[in-house]
């Protein structure tokens, strides 16, 4: 059993045996000590992991000879980060989900415990069709955290959340099928170098890009995000933001750019567009908001356009530059994650006080909530992409890298700067600042120990991340320039 | 081929001849153990007498082989999950004190048996009226409010409208290739040029097989009759012929008529596509479970004619493998359908609401096959899928398989909405199942072995594989 | 001492000092806070005095690296540059954020944020420092942003407040639009020169001087320092971005000294003087600066004339004189800016926090028309304004004339295409700052006290009066350094200044020791107009003529009241169309067009579609037979058709 | 002389009677059922006719097992006829037509 089956299937386990358990605080402790399990595995995952060795922990066994499917795991510099930060934001969900479900709570923690499982099943699959099981079947869990345990729009956005992405990797099972058909095999790796001719690139390079659009979620295919954040349960945003984004983003660049790299540069063009209007459009549609939650997916939207921009500008500028794009697309990534998911926690945090999402209900908080306020202004910050901070690093990265693209190019992502600092803030000053006219907030108490230990855990790493990405970037920087070499070795003479 | 010796290789069918008659004459508290014996011990011939290679019987008109054997077990097992299913049930043969139930059901398999060996158009023939025959009175099996009589009026009239198709086109085959023989047919249709007898008759079989599978436009039965059957007699209908339907499909096109694959394999694809678009989209608008599960058997054939519509080896074992796992979900669903029923009527959707609350593990067990129905992963349902879609892509068709894997998606929405309903709606009145705990193992087990399937498909692959082997090139 | 190790040590005081006061602002009584973060800045000071004298000993620029932050050789680094420069501002910035963190000791004893107040003074400090001592773009901008944060912080201080916390997130928004420019110049830069390390880029000016820019006329180079310049703009609030400032002033006085007057806006000036090399080369962006130094010195000196709380005065000053230091980068006297900016932090921060003094004596009260006579009740705060007056002024012998008559000598100089403009608006600048500050100081020191506050003002605690007094005493002495900085090299090796443009060059030849510029300053045109202006002042404010001709210049009286109507044009145009494109996209983009439409029409297609096919279900026999032949009839057409 | 594509003519005629007849008559159950074996009957003409100028056998042994199932097949019919009857006290297929949707 290689460590990354034991990183999957044990959660998945845990996840199970928690159904069993009927006592609550025997299920709440399992289900920590089964994510803190996961976590240490991660962590012994990171620390024997060589940059440059391209994929590790590597564990292969036939499993469908049929379909030649075989169950094949592996890990390399650009999916480790990803499954190290989702074991630590599994921790940090059923911390944040301790006491929000009232009953089933077996249920509650069980369906985090597969989620997580299933998400690093997906970053660490290395065949095609166990990443598509994986990427399908974690929607089963969401999908019930969502509806179960939601506030009370939850089945629409449930059933939304379900179906948007359903179709979007129905598609996606075509484009492997022929993949399959014509390459004999559903090896990720064999696909890379697998020759197609650009008609089928462009079809299947299609067929990928909904797919994991849907997932990033990239500007038309995104209505689903807002609703699924606003009504899920505090953990499940976490999660949600954390985790579930950065698949759409990892998917790119593990199928589109090096499976089809011709109608990758064909369609470069459409791809920057669409990350664009994401950082404008999105940027302007999050200042409209009223509802907090919504807020902080649309901004989720604008920062993940960073990522899909990030990626796909790599044809219009230089190698060296290329290298500066992906790594800050990837940086962004894992920043996002942390950021989001604390600013999820913060929204949950006054969720629990005053059963409101709408920003008119608060305002001065900061007055009977002054660590919680100092907390919630940091990660506002992070989020607006304050130097010293995660939020930073990736976007710094991706616009500088972009003006050899284009300086118009540049311009409009660089607005991100103003739109990003203008929503964060904007939120903050009417949610924490300013004098405490209601009379709820006056009665709210600081942050509990819980509540405390989770935002100190999310804290620290986008501090550190701002203020030292190199040992991140050195981790992802080897498997970066292979990702960039692939992408440009182009299999149908689609040479610029 | 002596005459004892072919005996014995037709003692399964033998056995359950002589089982039916017993169960018809025994007195009513004995039908119940008779009818399992005479099943098991039908299961026990099959498995004593199977030959290692496929043997031609009564002169070529029955052909006993070992690879379909596996399926006439699963008939057999089949019928005793839902027969044992239906015991609960209100309006179950036990408390209706009558045994024809359980002959009828065994006579069914007898004529399933027939179809699956048959190599004769007589036997075809035979088999799929002694099949038709059963499931009619089944149907009409005496209910309070008529419904069944008029749905079973409806059922039988358009029955043998459509077998008076099939004979009509097995009729212009005879007259233009001068053969009932199958493999004879098969070699004749090699050497006649295209004329237009064939082709009519072609069609015309097609139509009257068509039927058989409920695959539109000739499934305007199915959802009548699964609404206005008693419950047993839907569930007996729902699995065990699907799988008889597919091998007379097979038998008679993949087996016979290969020589003319352009024609019906466009026409199947026709046909798979209205299905798969009527299926999955009248099933939304349903609001009573049974009708809803009516559309999805719709949308399910039409991925077999899908899989059949490639006209390849691939496809054929493609639509056994579904049409096996099809098979496996209906018997569960409808299983679960009458766990639920067993005291309250339910046969509404809303009537699922609550579930979760009131039973969490039956909910599980409606969930995993919920899903499989929608052909989500960690289920076998979508190894069904997967293995139709990479059959028609391999065929060349993949626009097709756009077509079709959208239209699941539509489709995966009542599959979800019973979901929804289980997990997020809160019961007004409290769904209580049968507190029979067989019944419920039983479910469970049915629920269960797709998610088993799904960890360790390739023995079920190799035995769909080998099966329609049987069926390639007429031998 | 190593100087590199002298340079850590100062920025991890101060940093240490933030951090620990900023970890433990709870735990941390009023007492240890101070000790620790005046600690933390005191060696920070001495440690900066002690690089620059070890520096004016061996004075050749050293850059070290403390560690790599950025991926590849792009130069993104944490690393420091030791030069002339560099040390002048340690010093300025230390010295500055001592006296600020002993004046607040006094001014805010009894705000229950009195630790929080000094974790961001030194975090302050700290940002400050990084941005000075930066060796690479990345670092700097790190500085750039941390300076904002802090000014948004402290601006919003007073949290409860309704207006402070809108005025700190007005400051950071408008300082992101600067930043804004800011990042795109680096993305330039990196595009073109392919690194953001100061040195390897200035070896490229002149190459990145020839390059063509996507913008036709434009060089690369002056696109670059163009949009370099947006970046100075919204951190030294010149003109379009300058709105900002006035609203600063919510925040305590202490950082309206400390930060809006002597360090943070003079951010904008150093990157220029820093980034000499760059402007140098491109004489579009040195117009560009002249029109804008030019026009802020002016209109925000005018503005000045009309706003009657205390502090707005002071800040319309420092926007003025901010005007005058632009205008000096413009016309290439890089070390005359600087000058002025050193002169300019002393008087400045000393006129604020004198104004803090009366604003505590007056318990909060700002308006200067409830003030008036308090020179025989605060001696020392009147004399010490006074001299900061006299210095802000530029009267002959005081810090201000020194600087500020150099500017306007090096303007007159330039040969530039805009010099002659700029020269005359520094001009009319002087008179305008003469009325204002001759304004100030009568209705507040002089005349009978127009409230019951005014009669019994009185000064109160040493720690509040102290500093003023050593203000005052290095605001008379900051101006003799004037040969030091313009004349006698002791930027030289930070500023590059081709010879074209080297006004100062010009200067040094007529240049005759400090005594011989005084004569000489009377000879110039800015003398004889500030006499003139003092006198008209006189007329005005202290005979009261002001208020007689006030009527019939109201129209032009409120045009400035207005402040031009940047505030309405911001509050219009910026805030309310960005909503309403905000509401846009959300309500019409969102809403209804992708979720009503795409999304949710889909699902209301097919429900309806479900619902019409049902109805052909009719549970008719015939129909249903119907069905089944016109199936049949189809596939025999089709075969029968495709023959 | 009366050659095998007479009889065919003849059957498919006999044929096409028989399913019009059950589709445009949609009121009595029993024509229903007579016309079914109508269709049963241009099936077994067909046959015959086959097997006599194919001089083949088969073709009859088919007829003959045709007609035993069509008497099964309507046996049952008509037994389901009874039984919509008595519940409905109605057979005309035009309103028979509750379960439906």
């Amino acid at each position: 059993m290689s460590l990354l089956g034991l990183m999957i299937w044990a959660p998945i386990a845990a996840g199970f045996a928690a159904l069993l358990l009927k006592d609550p605080d025997v299920v709440r402790r399992w289900a920590l000590a089964a994510s803190l399990f996961v976590f240490v595995l991660a962590v012994v995952a990171a620390l024997g992991f060589d940059p440059a060795g391209g994929y590790q922990w590597q564990y292969r066994a036939p499993w469908i000879p049929a379909f030649n499917i075989n169950y094949h795991l592996g890990v390399d510099g650009l999916s480790l980060p990803l499954v190290v930060l989702t074991a630590f934001i599994g921790i940090l969900a059923i911390l944040t989900g301790w006491n929000t479900a009232t009953r089933h709570i077996g249920q509650f923690f069980a369906a985090f415990l597969m989620l997580e499982g299933l998400l690093i099943g997906v970053f660490c699959a290395m065949d095609a069709a166990l990443f598509y099981i994986f990427f399908e079947a974690m929607l089963i869990p969401m999908f019930l955290i969502i509806g179960v345990w939601g506030s009370d729009n939850r089945v629409y956005a449930a059933v939304k959340f379900f179906l948007y992405t359903f179709l979007g990797s129905v598609l996606m099972l075509v484009a492997f099928v022929y993949l399959a058909i014509q390459s004999g095999s559903f090896q990720i790796t064999d696909w890379h170098t697998f020759s197609l001719s650009s008609l089928e690139q462009t079809w299947l390079f299609l067929a990928l890009l909904l797919g994991f659009a849907v997932k990033v979620p990239m500007w038309p295919v995104h209505t689903w995000l807002p609703d699924a954040h606003v009504e899920a349960p505090a953990a499940g945003s976490v999660v949600l933001a954390a985790v579930l984004l950065k698949i759409g983003g990892y998917g790119l660049l593990r199928f589109c750019l090096p499976i089809a790299p011709d109608a990758s540069l064909a369609l470069d063009g459409l791809v920057i567009g669409l990350s664009l209007i994401a950082v404008v459009y999105i940027g302007f549609t999050a200042l409209a908001q009223t509802d907090m939650k919504k807020l902080i997916a649309y901004s989720s939207i604008a920062h993940m356009g960073f990522v899909t921009l990030g990626l796909f500008i790599l044809y219009r500028l230089a190698t060296e530059t290329a290298m500066l794009s992906v790594s800050g697309a990837i940086m962004q990534m894992i920043s996002h994650g942390l950021v989001s998911a604390a600013l999820f926690v913060c929204v949950g945090v006054l969720y629990d006080r005053r059963h409101s999402r709408n920003i008119q209900d608060y305002g001065g908080v900061l007055e009977t909530m002054p660590v919680f306020g100092a907390l919630f202004v940091f990660f506002a910050l992070a989020n607006a992409g304050l130097p010293g901070t995660s939020g930073f690093v990736g976007e710094v990265m991706v616009i500088l890298a972009t003006f050899q693209a284009g300086w118009w190019l540049a311009a409009l992502a660089a607005m991100v700067v103003v739109l990003g600092a203008a929503y964060s803030l904007w939120m903050v000053r009417r949610v924490v600042f300013g004098p405490a006219e209601h009379a709820e907030v006056k009665a709210f108490q600081d942050l509990s120990g819980r509540e405390m230990l989770i935002l100190l855990a999310l804290a620290i790493p986008v501090l550190a991340v701002g203020l030292w990405p190199v040992p991140l970037l050195d981790l992802i920087e080897p498997s970066v320039a292979q990702l960039i070499d692939q992408a440009q070795t182009f299999k149908a003479g689609g040479a610029p | 081929m002596s005459v004892a010796q072919e005996m014995i290789l037709m003692l399964p069918e033998i056995v359950l001849v002589v089982g039916a008659c017993f169960v018809l004459l025994c007195p009513r508290f004995l039908a119940w153990p008779l009818t399992m014996l005479a099943l098991a011990g039908t299961v026990g011939a099959i498995v004593a007498t199977a030959p290692e290679d496929p043997t031609m019987l009564m002169t070529g008109m029955f052909e006993r082989s070992s690879e379909i054997d596996f399926l006439r077990i699963l008939v057999c097992v089949l019928t005793v999950l839902i027969l044992r299913y239906a015991r609960g049930h209100p309006v179950s043969p036990d408390r209706l004190q009558s045994n024809e139930f359980y002959t009828l059901a065994i006579f069914g398999c007898v004529g399933m048996f027939l179809i699956s060996g048959a190599e004769h158009l007589i036997t075809l023939y035979l088999g799929l009226e002694i099949l038709a025959l059963s499931l009619y009175p089944m149907i009409a099996m005496v209910r309070d409010d008529g419904r069944a009589g008029e749905v079973a009026l409806k059922y039988f009239v358009l029955g043998a409208l459509a077998s008076g198709f099939l004979l009509y086109g097995m009729s212009l085959m005879y007259a233009a290739t001068g053969t009932l023989h199958i493999g004879e047919l098969a070699s004749q249709l090699g050497q006649l040029e295209m004329n237009r007898v064939l082709l009519l008759g072609m069609v015309f079989m097609l139509a009257g097989l068509a039927f058989k599978l409920g695959a539109t436009p000739f499934h305007m039965w199915l959802p009548d009759v699964y609404d206005g059957a008693s419950l047993p007699a839907v569930t007996y209908l729902s699995a065990a012929p699907k799988i008889a339907g597919l091998l007379l499909l097979l038998r008679l096109f993949s087996d016979g008529l290969m020589a003319l694959a352009v024609d019906w394999t466009t026409l199947m694809m026709v046909l798979a596509v209205l299905s798969l678009l009527l299926g999955n989209l009248v099933a939304i608008a349903q609001t009573r479970i049974r009708r809803m599960l009516a559309y999805s058997a719709i949308a399910h054939t039409g991925f077999v004619f899908l899989a059949l519509g490639a006209g390849t080896p691939h496809g054929m074992s493609s639509a056994v493998f579904y049409t096996f796992v099809y098979a496996l979900m209906a018997a569960g669903s409808f299983g679960m359908l009458l766990l639920l029923n067993s005291r309250v009527a339910s046969e509404d959707i809303e009537d699922f609401k609550g579930l979760n609350h009131s039973h969490p593990w039956l909910a599980i067990m409606v969930l995993i096959l919920m899903f499989s129905m929608a052909g989500v992963p960690l289920t076998a349902g979508f190894y069904a899928k997967l293995y139709v879609l990479q059959a028609v892509v391999d065929a060349g068709l993949w626009p097709l398989a756009v077509v079709a894997v959208l239209l699941t998606v539509v489709g995966a929405y009542y599959y979800l909405r019973i979901v929804w309903y289980m997990y997020f709606e809160e019961a007004d009145r409290p769904a209580e199942p049968g507190e029979d705990s067989a019944h419920v193992f039983l479910v469970s087990a049915n629920a269960l072995i797709l998610v088993f399937i799904f960890a360790v498909p390739q023995p079920w692959l190799e035995m769909s594989r080998d099966v329609a082997r049987v069926f390639v090139g007429g031998q | 001492m190593d100087l590199q190790v002298l340079a850590l040590i100062v920025v991890g005081t101060v940093g240490a000092g933030s951090v620990v006061a900023g970890l433990g602002v709870r735990v941390l009584s009023p007492k240890a806070a101070t000790q620790l973060t005046l600690t933390g800045v005191g060696i920070a000071f001495l440690a900066s005095v002690v690089l620059a004298v070890g520096y004016a000993q061996n004075p050749e620029p050293q850059a070290f690296t403390l560690y790599r932050w950025g991926p590849g050789d792009f130069g993104m680094k944490i690393g420091f540059l030791i030069d002339s420069l560099s040390v002048v501002m340690m010093v300025v910035v230390t010295l500055i954020s001592l006296l600020v963190h002993v004046y607040s000791i006094g001014y805010m004893r009894e705000d229950p944020g009195y630790v929080r107040f000094f974790a961001y003074l030194s975090l302050f400090t700290l940002a400050m420092l990084l941005l000075v001592m930066a060796d690479n773009f990345l670092l700097l901008f790190i500085g750039w942003e941390g300076v904002g944060l802090v000014s948004y912080l402290l601006i919003g201080f007073w949290y409860t407040r309704a207006r402070a916390p809108s005025a700190g997130l007005k400051a950071f928004l408008v300082n992101r639009l600067g930043d804004f420019g800011f990042l795109l110049g680096m993305g330039a830069l990196l595009a073109v020169a392919g690194s953001l390390d100061y040195s390897t880029v200035f070896a490229q000016s002149e190459a990145l001087a020839q390059q063509p820019s996507p913008f036709s006329g434009l060089s690369a180079l002056s696109l670059i320092c163009l949009l370099l310049f947006v970046g100075a703009m919204g951190k030294s609030a010149q003109v379009p971005l300058h709105v900002w400032l006035p609203d600063s002033m919510e925040g305590p006085t202490p950082i309206s000294a400390m930060i809006h007057a002597a360090t943070m806006v003079t951010a904008g000036i150093f990157m220029v003087a820093r980034l000499s090399p760059l402007f140098e080369g491109s004489e579009v962006a040195l117009n560009l600066i002249l029109l804008v130094g030019g026009v802020t010195a002016l209109s925000m000196g005018l503005l000045g004339l009309v706003a009657n709380d205390i502090k707005q005065v002071i800040a319309y000053s420092t926007l003025s004189q901010l005007g005058y230091m632009t205008l000096a980068l413009g016309a290439s006297a890089y070390a005359a800016s600087i000058f002025h900016l050193f002169t300019h932090a002393f008087f400045k921060a000393l006129l604020f926090l004198a104004a803090g003094s009366v604003i505590l004596a007056m318990h909060h009260g700002q308006d200067i028309r409830h003030m008036g006579g308090l020179a025989r009740r605060m001696p020392i705060t009147a004399a010490t304004f006074a001299v900061g007056s006299l210095a802000l002024i530029g009267m002959p012998g005081f810090a201000g004339f020194f600087s500020k008559e150099s500017i306007i000598e090096a303007l007159a100089h330039s040969d530039l295409l805009l010099a002659k403009p700029a020269h005359f608006l520094a001009l009319a600048g002087v008179a305008v700052t003469a009325l204002y500050s001759l304004r100030l100081w009568w209705y507040v020191f002089q005349g009978t006290p127009r409230s019951t506050e005014a009669e019994q003002a009185r000064e109160r605690d040493p720690t509040v009066v102290l500093p003023l007094v050593l203000l005052a005493m290095l605001t008379l002495v900051a101006g003799f350094g004037v040969e030091a900085f313009l004349y006698g090299g002791l930027l030289g090796d930070a500023l590059v200044v081709h010879a074209a443009h080297d006004t100062l060059a010009r200067m040094a030849e007529n240049w005759n020791g400090l005594g011989g510029a005084i004569l000489h300053g009377f000879a110039t045109p800015a003398v004889w107009l500030l006499g003139l202006s003092l006198v008209g002042g006189y007329f005005l404010y202290a005979k009261g003529y002001a208020d007689k001709l006030a009527p019939n210049v109201s129209q032009l009286r409120l045009i400035l009241i207005q402040k031009y109507g940047f505030d309405v044009f911001y509050e219009n145009w910026v805030v309310r169309a960005g909503r309403a494109v905000a509401n846009g996209c959300a309500r019409i983009g969102d809403q209804h067009m992708i979720d009503g439409l795409m999304v949710n029409g889909t699902a209301r297609m097919a429900r309806r579609a479900a619902a019409t096919l049902r109805q052909v279900q009719s549970g008719v026999l015939g129909h249903y037979a119907l069905a089944m032949l016109l199936g049949l009839i189809a596939a025999l057409g089709y075969l029968f058709l495709r023959g | 002389m009366l050659s095998l594509t007479h009889f065919m003519l003849l059957s498919g005629a006999l044929f096409a009677i028989g399913v019009a007849g059950v589709f445009v008559n949609r009121r009595h159950a029993l024509v229903l059922l007579m016309s079914l074996e109508l269709i049963l009957l241009a099936v077994n003409t067909n046959l015959i006719a086959a097997s006599h100028y194919l001089q083949d056998l088969a073709g009859q042994a088919f007829a003959l097992f045709v007609l035993t199932i069509a008497a099964a097949e309507i046996a049952i019919g008509l037994a389901i006829v009874v039984v919509v009857f008595r519940s409905r006290e109605t057979i005309d297929a035009e309103d028979l037509s509750e379960v439906r949707g």
